[in-house]
């Protein structure tokens, strides 16, 4: 049982890799077409990816820096798998059995915190900038995706992933977005911020510190980097799917909902400039929490 | 600089095979995945911009902009260059990583262009980098750099683009020439 | 026994004999000073032996000229009287002796005589037995003492001498009145034969008020307040040695006849009086101390204030309707008041002769230069401020138990008159041991004293602890304090320091494990004492020089928590609590931040003191769980820990205590000592509140753990010193264990008693590994550091898996106490502090980077060149503490299941809330967390990526520091690439508003505040004879009107 | 009573010296004055009306003298405190010279370095 | 202002002593303890003087007492005055001849009759104190009259310590032979009204004048001597 676990666990996470590369590849296009252009294909993100991989040279900057992609890798691809998709499917539940969603949000800082370290071991004065903005702007967009987190927790009296799905089920008005729609406000403006989406890019920031974080990294180094971030985003997709929006059925019904999910940073995305990093953290402190907030003190009066 | 020692690697590169299992499916990837370094060197980046954004939209051919040598494949040499600015251009081509491929934008590259008897300016960018692609014009026009990316996804496509492997080859005759013409080499012997 | 008038007529023949030597020859006269000293001090010794030893069983009573008692007069010398023939001729001769060192006034003769008979006053003041002969003798008091006191070289003396001989002029004429009075009224001048006549109390208002005037003209000579300004300006103007001999000798001679005259004249509002005076002239002089400047000045009102607590004490000493066991420990008090205060102040009067500015300002560096001169002003500090294990310390804990609740108020006033006396006493101290060194004069008494003080302090303590208090006490752990202090004599050599303090302690473990029992004392015992270990390990990186009393301070430290940990009662936990924070104080003094020592000292006292006032609150003293007595006593208990654990708003003290520390004392203070807060805090919570009860106070200290937590760990983000990081930090989790316990649920209490154990891992290890850093690079400097991993591979690793731990992620064992502490506290339903918790742990993650980068990442600095990995023993600690990270990390159950035999213990606690399942690892009532599954799925993944990434990676080449992609530029040096400095300034722009020093502005306003209507207060001392004239007048009036007390 | 009267009198105004004068030699006197006063007032206690001194240098007192002599304790107590009296005098006034000496002056304005 | 607010706390003040001494009827008989000394005075001491019975002998400590303060007034006034650079703000005029031969002729008679007082202590008014005042009262006037006039300051000095030490030795020679400080049994009491009676007390008082005539001589001598001209 435990390894034919482990084998669809396998399976699910090369899909979940594929899937992330696929929706980078559509989120290349999307973009493109919103700024009338025709833009690279959708399997963009393919090519790239063997691209870097297959390179012929690739330099290091200590063991951090060489362990870094590796921890990006399993960070994303952990939390990919604590995370089911689809609950109650022995196949596709991942190993969910192997915590529950405060293991999960512990996880996710992970594959950040090892990149984090990696990148800063480059020596590269763009990485710490990038690196120390990352970290505080998690801060900022920590606060609401915890105050609905802890409202989706207090209203469903568990912390398993699997638990709130569950208490979701019987109907799409029982999903949390409807029934908590203030604290999935505010989980879904954090999701932007999780996403480095616009308003809040000033992580990565191109134009301004290069590419941040992952500026000295180059070749395989930044192929695992990178397949590790779509499994990552793929994760985060899947998460706020089950938390939301009542999870899934069936692996259509996974795609369809994280498909959505993912459109919606993308939007954002294109249409907005950008954040300075204290107008993002003071933005994600005030509206989205004063959001969560509201549904907060609800489920604190009605309990 | 005895210093350097400590803090740059100093280390002759090895030359390397091209080849291998997969070299038909690298060498299409590798063609449909070009990153070029944001960097200008002359007037004619200010035609790059163009060619990277929706009127001509560069990235349908896998194109993009990266603001790292480590991670670009491409270097577009944009206009003239001058000393001063040969000395980054041979730092930022060192430091990316192979396969890597050079363009020459418009005619100073090739013979000093209008600059040809500045005293500052190089004449002919083939004796310090190896140079894939050139694309002639003062400037090109982006319909002419796509053109000649074109071209370099071709050379690549079919694997003649390896200036990258001639340089490591030469690197000998390369750098005598570099140095003859920077009088004030403050590098490191190779750059990494 | 030898006849008491020996002593009072050799004296007084030898001074009329030295005035016929000192015409003929100086040294003959000086011998015989000297001689005549020595044999008063042997013969009233003697009689003190005799008295102690129970030889002498009743008072001395001798008649002069054969008369009976009330015909002539005669002396009578109890105990209480020999004792204090002893004391002032001890000080006598001390103070003799650094009159000879130092070099005597001139004319000398004239001056040994004036010494001799102002000595001899006051033995007389306290040998009589008649109250007009008391008169005489207080006359020759005084006018030896104008003498002296004009006679210092200090032109200013001569107007103190003025003042003092005005304001004593009229004191003794209200003395002589009312002697007169008296002996009109009940026809004696005998004391006992006027007190056997008024035995039944006194009734009639004339003899009230010739009761009160005598007792006037006592406490303006006790320098009560208002009417204390001519002895603040004799303290401050005149010969410290003079002053020593007053204030350590004379003055308890006027304090004795006080009691005594209030005794024989029992006047039936003296309770009030004393209590009204020496009340407010303890709490008010306190508190003008509070900013003064001028040393001399500041041991004067630390003397009037001593003197005031003094007349409290007697106040109930004195008052029938207190209990007799009561008054037995109010008269214990206030035989170690007299003695601490008396031995103490000489000293230090003694030392302030010694250093010629008067300015505490000029006392920068004193105790720098001369060890000796360090020994007896640390000695004397310490034993009038009350520090544990010398004599004002069992004092002030006999004083306030023997209050009767009805007065309780006053233990608040004792209490916050102790706090200012630390306040400014460690103010002075610590304005002396900073800086320098500075030359002092030669002084050979203090030292003599403070031995003396130190040697009495023995029998005190055994005292306390066996007979007079029984406070109850594990006896090994007095032997191991013992010896721990013997650790000092191994001097010079630090090796043969450290070997000796691991033996100490191995011997320490070895005799305390039978303590370690599955209960709440012995988990931290445990603690306590194999954390101690293996801190004490990392204490010896190679040849640095710390002070020879580290070793013996740590020890001290470590076995007092142990001590604390054992106890029983609560009266130990505070005993042990005093000694854990003065040896701290003690050991933190010993780093470069002595504010930072004095800050400490402050707040460990306020902490404490609210802790034994909320002791004395609660109705019995044993560690058991009883009725709920009130929140007050709670609170107040409370305080100590919170300081100790550094809870907002009392944290403002940890950062530079933590920080400027010895590094190799920090690992202790944040890894085990912040855990006795987490221990008391925990007794509080079982013994003094009820489960139901203490809700609201525990959701209080919820919301105060997860503000600290919150704040503190903002407040790290932004801080660019190593060990100050760290201190935040450190202060930060503590305030998750305060959540924890608050819950009081048994899931919290398990993630609060997990993450105790759990932070003395990782934070001992981040501790000792800066010390480590710090000790090669030489700096905490965040921004002077980086790229380190190049150089302390052993140490960034051991750090990094330290820092995983600490930010809460899953593999290590940081994240079980973040499970478990959220588990319950969605379980309790704390929403808000879940929220604030969590947003706590997320900015963790800011601070956790910048250690890492800041230290081991990024540019390699140039001067950091030839760091070397840090010491053996700090490595090895290390290594050590990386073990338990690792294997609690995949078994949390390790260290669960002793914990949930601790907690099945406690009442309410059997069942721990979770439970283990095979495929979800642990499983609570909400959720699950499968620790070993995760540790093998990450570890194994990790090396499958990395097995996969070796075989298909390009070809991978090491570079060089500064070669990276820097526009083509080639870099110049590492300092241009290192981005240490301002790490965090962009989010510091967002939250401003949040790090705005709001606590320690408040904190800072009270001191300033407190002082300002100090200094405002202190002004009603004009310096003006006239002024002082009148509040004399005026006091008299108030103590003739209001306290005639007879209907 | 007239006794009483005056020698209370007499404290009081020698304190009232002390209290107001602010010349030093004046508050000397003041204390003097204070002194006076007590042993007026001590003497005045020890008087018992229609009698004689406690001297029994004729053989007549030799019987019965206490119905025949004063009290003469407050005597005896007065002597002494004439010359502690005088003692403190001597002093206060040797320390007023040496003030005077200082500062040239005996105004009590100048004398209040010492203070707060 | 002040003045007023002094004569309000001295009348608060007064008000209360007035209150102490109105519940003691002036001139009313009231015995305490001196009753003894009244009824066995003569009994005891053989002093005609029951003052000085008292004083010597019954409370002969606080005359030791006494004595030791006006020593230490000595004392501290030669302490003091050694270091004062006093000066005198007037001339000072030689006296007229008639004084000085005035003085110079009563100087001795002065001192004898200083020394009547205090050998006759037990029997007549006066004593130690009284006889050492007449013969400082000597010294003063020969101090004012004559500015060559120095008393020998060694003298006085030995003459004053010697004085009390012989009055504490007499306490000590009581409390070995007598069992008791200062006791009056170690001579014989002698006969009531003579001069050598009421055993040590007349020699106590003896050595009283002595040291008192000595000690406030020297006084004298010094607060005079010490003030130098301008």
């Amino acid at each position: 049982m435990m390894w034919a676990k482990i084998f669809y666990a396998f399976l699910a996470l090369l899909g979940g890799i594929a899937y992330g590369l696929f929706l980078g590849g559509v989120s290349r296009k999307i973009t493109a077409r919103m700024q009338n252009r025709r833009g690279p294909t959708i399997w963009q993100n393919f090519i790239d990816l063997w691209k870097l991989f297959r390179k012929k040279t690739a330099i290091s900057h200590g063991v951090m820096f060489y362990l870094a992609p590796m921890f990006r890798l399993v960070g994303g691809a952990g939390t990919f798998l604590l995370v089911p998709i689809v609950v109650g499917n022995p196949y596709l539940s991942n190993f969910s059995f192997g915590g529950d969603l405060i293991v999960l949000m512990y996880f996710m800082v992970l594959g950040c915190l090892g990149m984090a370290l990696g990148a800063a071991e480059s020596g590269h004065p763009h990485a710490p900038i990038g690196v120390t903005r990352g970290l505080s702007q998690m801060a900022g967009y920590e606060l609401p995706f915890v105050i609905s987190v802890v409202v989706l927790m207090i209203a469903d009296k568990t912390t398993s992933i699997e638990g709130i799905v569950r208490a979701q089920q019987g109907g799409i008005l029982h999903w949390h977005i409807f029934t908590h729609p203030f604290a999935a406000a505010a989980a879904f403006i954090s999701l932007l911020g999780m996403m480095g989406s616009y308003p809040f890019q000033v992580v990565l920031a191109p134009q301004e510190i290069a590419i941040g974080p992952p500026t000295e990294y180059s070749s395989t180094f930044l192929s695992y980097m990178f397949s590790g971030r779509s499994v990552f985003a793929v994760a985060k997709y899947l998460l706020f799917m089950n938390l939301f929006l009542g999870g899934a059925s069936n692996l259509l019904w996974a795609f369809v909902k994280t498909f959505v999910i993912f459109l919606w940073p993308l939007f954002i995305t294109n249409v907005f400039p950008r954040f300075r990093l204290e107008q993002s953290v003071l933005f994600f402190w005030t509206w989205p929490s004063l959001f969560g907030l509201i549904d907060l003190v609800r489920i604190y009066l009605v309990r | 600089m005895g210093k350097d020692k400590n803090y740059f690697l100093n280390e002759k590169p090895e030359k390397m095979t091209y080849g291998g299992v997969f070299r038909k499916i690298n060498d299409w990837a590798r063609a449909r995945s070009l990153w070029v370094v944001a960097y200008g060197t002359g007037c004619g980046s200010i035609e790059l911009r163009p060619t990277f954004t929706s009127r001509f939209d560069a990235e349908r051919l896998g194109m993009r902009m990266v603001g790292t040598p480590r991670q670009a494949d491409v270097l577009i040499i944009s206009g003239y260059l001058t000393v001063k600015t040969l000395k980054r251009v041979i730092r930022v081509y060192e430091q990316m990583q192979s396969p890597k491929y050079v363009v020459a934008l418009g005619a100073c590259p090739i013979n000093g262009g209008m600059y040809y008897d500045s005293y500052n300016a190089i004449n002919r960018l083939d004796l310090y980098l190896p140079v894939d692609v050139w694309i002639t014009g003062c400037m090109p026009r982006p319909e002419a750099i796509l053109a000649g990316f074109k071209r370099l996804q071709g050379l690549i496509d079919s694997g003649k683009a390896d200036g990258w492997k001639k340089y490591i080859e030469n690197l000998d005759w390369y750098r005598e020439n570099q140095r003859k013409i920077i009088k004030n080499w403050r590098m490191p012997n190779y750059n990494w | 026994m030898v006849n008491p008038i020996i002593i009072i007529g050799v004296t007084l023949a030898s001074a009329f004999f030295i005035g016929i030597l000192q015409v003929y020859n100086r040294i003959w006269a000086r011998v015989f000073f000297l001689l005549t000293l020595a044999f008063d001090f042997l013969v009233s010794g003697v009689n003190f032996y005799g008295f102690i030893t129970g030889k002498i069983a009743k008072p001395i009573l001798v008649k002069i000229g054969g008369f009976p008692p009330p015909i002539g007069i005669n002396l009578l010398v109890g105990k209480a009287e020999a004792a204090l023939g002893f004391l002032i001729f001890t000080i006598a001769l001390l103070g003799a002796i650094h009159w000879f060192v130092r070099g005597l006034p001139q004319p000398e003769g004239k001056a040994l005589i004036l010494f001799l008979l102002l000595s001899l006053g006051a033995t007389g003041i306290s040998f009589t037995g008649d109250f007009f002969n008391l008169f005489v003798f207080v006359e020759i008091t005084s006018i030896a003492a104008y003498g002296l006191v004009a006679s210092s070289k200090d032109e200013k003396a001569l107007e103190a001498a003025f003042k003092y001989m005005v304001i004593g002029s009229i004191s003794s004429t209200f003395i002589l009145l009312g002697v007169v009075f008296l002996y009109k009224a009940t026809g004696s001048l005998n004391m006992l034969d006027i007190a056997g006549k008024l035995a039944g109390g006194i009734s009639s208002a004339v003899l009230a008020l010739i009761t009160l005037m005598i007792l006037a003209g006592l406490l303006i000579e006790l320098e009560v307040f208002p009417v204390n300004g001519w002895a603040l300006d004799v303290y401050q103007g005149a010969d410290p040695v003079v002053v020593a001999l007053l204030a350590g000798a004379a003055v308890k001679a006027f304090y004795l006849v006080f009691v005594k005259t209030a005794h024989y004249l029992p006047l039936p509002s003296f309770f009030h009086l004393a209590l009204l005076f020496g009340g407010l002239t303890y709490l008010v002089s306190q508190f003008f101390a509070w900013r003064q400047k001028d040393v001399r000045r500041l041991l004067g009102y630390s003397s009037v204030a001593q003197l005031g607590l003094l007349i409290l004490v007697a106040g109930f000493f004195l008052n029938p309707s207190v209990s007799s066991s009561s008054r037995l420990m109010m008269g214990l008090a206030m035989v170690l008041l007299v003695f601490n205060h008396s031995f103490g102040k000489s000293s230090l009067f003694l030392l302030a002769d010694n250093v010629k500015e008067r300015k505490i300002e000029g006392w920068r560096g004193v105790l720098a230069s001369n060890p000796v001169f360090k020994f007896s002003f640390s000695t004397s500090v310490f034993s009038i401020a009350g520090v544990p294990p010398f004599p004002g310390f069992w004092a002030k804990i006999l004083l306030i138990f023997a209050i009767p609740r009805n007065y309780s108020w006053v233990v608040g006033l004792v209490l916050l008159g102790a706090l200012a006396e630390v306040v400014y006493y460690f103010r002075f101290y610590r304005i002396a041991s900073e800086g320098k060194g500075k030359k002092v004069g030669r002084n050979l008494a203090s030292p003599l004293i403070s031995s003396l003080i130190l040697i009495a302090s023995v029998p005190v303590v055994w005292g306390m602890f066996t007979d007079k208090i029984h406070i109850p006490v594990k006896p090994e752990i007095l032997l191991l304090l013992g010896i721990s202090l013997l650790v000092y004599f191994l001097g010079a050599s630090r090796l043969l320091q450290w070997i000796a303090s691991l033996g100490v302690l191995a011997y320490g473990i070895y005799s305390l494990y039978p303590y370690i029992k599955p209960d709440l004392h012995g988990f931290f015992l445990a603690l306590v004492l194999f954390g101690g270990a293996v801190l004490l390990l990392a204490t010896y990186p190679g040849s640095k020089k710390l002070s020879s009393s580290f070793y013996p301070a740590y020890l001290v430290v470590l076995f007092s928590m142990a001590g604390l940990v054992l106890s029983s009662t609560w009266l130990s936990v505070f005993v042990f609590w005093e000694i854990m924070s003065w040896a701290s104080f003690l050991l933190i003094n010993m780093g470069k931040g002595k504010k930072a020592a004095w800050i400490y000292a402050v707040f460990s006292a306020a902490g404490a003191y609210a802790m034994l006032g909320g002791i004395y609150l609660l109705p019995s003293l044993s560690l058991a769980p009883g009725k709920f007595y009130g929140l007050l006593p709670a609170v107040l208990i409370s305080l100590a820990f919170l300081v100790k654990m550094a809870t907002s708003p009392l944290h403002i003290w940890a950062r530079d205590a933590y920080g400027e520390s010895p590094d190799e004392f920090t690992p202790l203070l944040s890894g085990i000592m912040s855990k006795m807060g987490v221990f008391g805090s925990g007794l509080v919570f079982l013994y003094v509140l009820t489960a139901l009860s203490g809700a609201g106070f525990r959701y209080l200290l919820g919301w105060a753990g997860a503000l600290t937590a919150f704040f503190m760990t903002l407040l790290a983000v932004f801080q660019d010193d190593l060990k100050k990081l760290l201190a935040y930090s450190s202060v930060g989790q503590v305030g998750y264990i305060l959540i924890g316990l608050s819950l009081f649920t048994p899931l919290g209490w398990n993630a609060a008693l997990y993450h105790t154990v759990n932070h003395f891992i990782f934070k001992g290890l981040l501790f000792v590994a800066a010390a480590g850093i710090i000790y090669r690079v030489g700096t905490s400097y965040l921004p002077h550091m980086g790229g380190l991993i190049r150089r302390m591979p052993l140490t960034f690793f051991a750090t990094l898996l330290a820092i995983i731990a600490l930010a809460g992620i899953p593999p290590l064992s940081g994240f079980a106490a973040k499970w478990l502490l959220y588990s319950a506290l969605i379980e309790k339903g704390w929403i808000f502090i879940t929220v604030v918790a969590f947003l706590a742990s997320t900015l963790a993650f800011l601070y956790c980077f910048k250690i890492l980068h800041a230290v081991f990442l990024g540019q390699l600095q140039e001067e950091n060149e030839n760091v070397k990995e840090a010491p053996w023993p700090i490595a090895l600690v290390e290594v050590i503490l990386l073990i338990p990270l690792g294997v609690l990390g995949a078994f949390p159950n390790l260290l669960l299941n002793p914990i949930n035999k601790v907690l099945s213990g406690i009442p309410g606690m059997e069942n721990p809330g979770f439970h283990y399942h095979k495929a979800l690892g642990i499983v609570s009532k909400l959720g699950h967390w499968n620790a070993f599954f995760l540790m093998v799925f990450l570890v194994g993944s990790f090396l499958l990526a990395l097995v996969f990434f070796a075989l298909t990676s390009a070809r991978i080449r090491k570079v060089g520091q500064l070669d990276v992609g820097y526009s083509g530029e080639v870099p110049r040096a590492p300092e241009d690439l290192h981005f240490g400095y301002g790490l965090y300034d962009h989010f510091r722009r967002a939250v401003k508003w949040l790090i705005y020093p709001l606590v320690s502005k408040i904190w800072r306003g009270i001191y300033q505040w407190i002082g300002a209507f100090a200094e405002m207060g202190r002004r009603i001392y004009t310096g003006d004879v006239n002024t002082y004239a009148a509040y004399v007048i005026l006091i008299s009036i108030i103590i003739l009107y209001a306290f005639t007390g007879v209907k | 009573m007239a006794f009483f009267v005056a020698s209370i009198l007499l404290i009081l105004i020698g304190l009232y010296a002390v209290l107001v004068k602010r010349n030093i030699m004046k508050i000397v006197i003041g204390l003097s004055l204070m002194d006076t006063g007590v042993n007026v007032l001590i003497i005045s206690l020890g008087f018992i009306r229609g009698r004689t001194a406690p001297i029994v240098n004729i053989k007549d007192l030799l019987v019965n003298t206490s119905s025949k002599v004063v009290d003469p304790l407050p005597q005896a107590l007065v002597l002494t405190a004439i010359v502690i009296g005088v003692a403190v005098t001597a002093v206060a006034l040797s320390i007023v010279m040496l003030m005077y000496s200082k500062k040239k002056t005996l105004e009590i304005e100048e004398y209040k370095e010492l203070k707060w | 202002m002040r003045k007023w607010l002094a004569i309000i706390f001295l009348i608060v003040l007064g008000f209360f002593m007035a209150k102490i001494t109105s519940s003691f009827p002036f001139g009313e008989e009231k015995w305490g303890v001196s009753r003894h000394y009244v009824d066995k005075g003569i009994e005891e001491n053989r002093g005609s003087n029951l003052v000085t019975s008292i004083v010597v002998n019954y409370r002969g400590f606080d005359t030791l007492g006494e004595v030791t303060v006006l020593f230490l007034a000595a004392t501290a006034l030669a302490f003091l005055l050694s270091t004062c650079r006093c000066r005198r703000r007037y001339e000072r005029r030689e006296a007229s001849l008639i004084v000085k031969t005035a003085s110079e002729t009563l100087y001795p008679l002065l001192i004898l009759f200083g020394a009547y007082i205090f050998i006759h202590g037990h029997l007549t008014p006066g004593g130690g104190f009284q006889g050492g005042t007449v013969i400082a009262s000597a010294v003063m006037l020969m101090l004012l009259a004559h500015f060559t006039f120095h008393p020998n300051h060694r003298a006085l000095s030995t003459v004053e310590g010697l004085a009390g030490i012989t009055f504490v030795l007499i306490g000590f020679a009581g409390l070995i032979w007598g069992g008791s400080f200062l006791a009056n049994n170690i001579i014989p009491l002698g006969q009531w009204n003579r001069l050598f009676s009421a055993g040590v007390i007349p020699l106590i008082y003896v050595a009283v004048g002595f040291k008192v005539g000595s000690e406030l001589s020297g006084l004298i001598t010094d607060m005079i001597k010490t003030t130098k001209e301008e």
